[in-house]
């Protein structure tokens, strides 16, 4: 036995991004953002979508190109803090915006992943975020009910990968990446590196092949992906 | 059962495995189909204990104390092998990952109903990750003797055992048949060369619906 | 706020964190009080984007691309740093590995309740992972200045604002002092250098106990 | 800032375990197993414990050592085929045995360490493993509760490990390892090899120090680690 192929090119992967789609994507600020395969979605120009990512991105990068090309009808997210043009299209009425404190985020992802229909938490109970969610008694408690989130389509960054789609993350860029790309019908992985199998090691691979279902290399990094230099 | 129908059966049973496939290949006779495989068929095997990318079973001498598969054989990695714990693998299995589980059976009912873990009183070691494969793998297919080894039809109207998963069994390969389940029930579709569609369905404990023309051998 | 004030106050809610803690220091003006942390102090700092064994800030030009904080700023690491997955962060969070989280306010009523998300029509951003650290982690305790910019109380009776948890702070570090939270309500512990204890009740918009003796100072 | 130490003696960090505790142990199979810690909690003798464990091992292996001493009152497990002594002890009423299908007990034993009540799945829906569990609507169908997992104790086994606790595992010996690392009030785990401070990289850690209490190096691995030489 030989592991499948699954290299593709960019464009071909994010060719099958539908209109109305639910497409999760990987980062936490810059690091982990698959900056390339977004910019490749704004130009297949998929509309109506439901974007599902931590934050979105400062001005001028990653989700904030979909925000400005009017791609995004709908946001599932932890916090918009440094995106002003994301708060004023929320406050607008242009993008309905759900916000979700950002373990259980990660959790839905996850539960999304792991085939489970819901996880229950105590996290938000007498707060708004409980409002008009499901609330089951667990051993005499009260426990919301947190659906999984699953996506048609996820877009991941990895530092590095190999053909049958195994996935390597660096530092702080891992992120919602390992989850998102357990989530989807879909996953498709931008790598830093594209490695031939048995390129990574069978212990450190972070996010297995099996769960990926396409994989293409980037070539040189964008500015994009650089240092932010704040003011 | 014979060695030679129990060989043709594996057999039979590796081409269901198509290119590009995730595979778990249940304990007992499934975890045989790897070595009918073609060497250069690009599919990945799973196993529970957390690997993708199984490659050949190791003799003791030759094995990693660290490397078993979930029926404790010793086995090997292939390039592009991967590691996980316990939930993320099955996370696979359960998000649907899996293209195609292979497992034993104590009975198939005619509806796709699975019993294959429990004889009440007799043997109850626990159900392992038998529920998860048999309900969430994308086609579950059983391999089984036709019959138990007091020549009772293990394919059955219903089953009477505890069961593993309702209506999950597309399709069982035996040492007798390739046989369908569907709407009308069991659907022969193969015989092994040389037995009868009758004499299949004389060993099944439910009606057979056969096909119009001689059904093709294996 | 004064700087010295604040400094005063960042190194007062320094000497909270013991050796072997396990602590996440909130955006603001919690991440400050890193510099006021003795080098050998044995202490693992967590922050929620992913790493365990925070290092010192670092400037862009010697900074790694992937390596932030929750609030953004690049960070470095130290001998047994461990990155992790978001998942992961706060399973850590939530299963009560935090020994101790130092939170930011816009409001802390003195049952304990914390506000410090959400302005209804003027600030809205989203919660991010403030809830959680709020409710879960052992030991809540609040940096803030001790009246807004129009000098309003933060200390309250009750809060105003939507909530981020229920009763969660033990304690709340001021430019003025160092309040308790307890069954009696806000309890003066110590103030600032310079201060007294009628400034300091006078500033906090609940009552404040005072204790017999005159507080300690920082 | 400097990372605590953990490093303390198997025989110090067991000696915490007491009568009644609910114990977690890693394997699967020989894979994984603490055999140092269980030996250890034999010759400690605490006694009516509950054990988790995804299997029994095999005869005078792992926990068949607490099996034989009689310290175990109940096992949650998934399968018991390869330990006929643990068999013979449920059908003789000697210990009591709950069955969990085995991602479930993963996912049961991961809520518990992710600081989650329960999840909601419908593995077993239809079978008698669905027998007394609570049972929730979610998007109108029928949903288990399976209650999250949480120990007293967990006994790791780690392939290396650092002073702070950060553990990496290596082929099929991270099974469950990982997911009891996260669920118990107190973390013990034996390191074939412990590192200083910086020995791991930090992407290359499957867990986390931060989850873990103590740690403690093995000398010379006895021959249960060792390759199984069955019939």
């Amino acid at each position: 036995m030989k592991l499948p192929d699954k290299q593709c090119s960019l464009e071909g992967a994010i060719a099958r991004i539908r209109d109305g789609d639910t497409v999760m994507i990987g980062g936490f600020g810059v690091p982990g953002t698959p900056m390339a395969l977004i910019h490749a979605l704004v130009a297949h120009g998929a509309r109506e979508l439901t974007i599902v990512k931590n934050d979105a991105n400062e001005p001028g990068m990653g989700v904030d190109h979909l925000l400005q090309s009017g791609q995004i009808s709908r946001l599932i997210t932890t916090h918009l803090g440094l995106n002003s043009r994301a708060i004023d299209m929320m406050n607008a009425g242009r993008i309905t915006v759900e916000f979700n404190a950002q373990g259980i985020l990660a959790e839905r992802i996850r539960a999304g992943g792991a085939g489970v229909g819901a996880v229950l938490t105590d996290i938000g109970i007498g707060t708004e975020l409980a409002n008009g969610k499901q609330v089951v008694e667990l051993a005499g408690k009260p426990h919301i009910v947190e659906t999984a989130l699953r996506a048609d389509v996820a877009l991941i960054h990895a530092a590095a990968a190999d053909r049958f789609g195994n996935l390597a993350f660096v530092a702080t860029a891992r992120n919602f990446n390992p989850l998102m790309a357990m989530a989807a019908d879909c996953v498709i992985a931008e790598a830093e590196t594209l490695l031939p199998l048995g390129g990574l090691t069978a212990d450190a691979i972070h996010t297995a092949g099996v769960f990926v279902d396409h994989v293409t290399e980037l070539g040189t990094l964008s500015k994009e992906y650089d240092v932010v230099r704040r003011k | 059962m014979l060695s030679d129908a129990n060989d043709r059966m594996l057999a039979r049973a590796a081409r269901e495995i198509a290119p590009g496939m995730v595979v778990n290949l249940g304990i007992g006779l499934p975890t045989k189909v790897i070595n009918h495989l073609p060497a250069d068929l690009p599919v990945c095997l799973h196993t529970e204990n957390g690997l993708t990318g199984i490659g050949p079973t190791l003799p003791p001498e030759r094995a990693d104390r660290n490397l078993i598969d979930a029926g404790g054989a010793y086995v090997s990695t292939v390039p592009g092998s991967a590691f996980f714990d316990s939930a993320t693998s099955f996370a696979m299995v359960r998000s649907g990952r899996l293209d195609l589980t292979m497992l034993g059976a104590f009975e198939v009912a005619s509806n796709g109903d699975l019993a294959n873990w429990k004889i009440p009183g007799r043997f109850s070691p626990g159900v392992g990750g038998g529920i998860e494969l048999a309900q969430k793998a994308r086609r579950v297919v059983v391999l089984t003797t036709h019959t138990d080894r007091k020549g009772n039809p293990k394919l059955k109207r219903q089953c009477t055992l505890p069961l593993t998963a309702r209506g999950c069994v597309a399709r069982v390969f035996t040492d007798l048949a390739v046989i369908d389940i569907s709407d009308r029930g069991f659907v022969l579709v193969e015989t092994r060369d040389g037995v009868t569609a009758a004499e299949v369905a004389d060993a099944t404990g439910a009606p057979l619906v056969l096909p119009n023309a001689t059904p093709p051998t294996f």
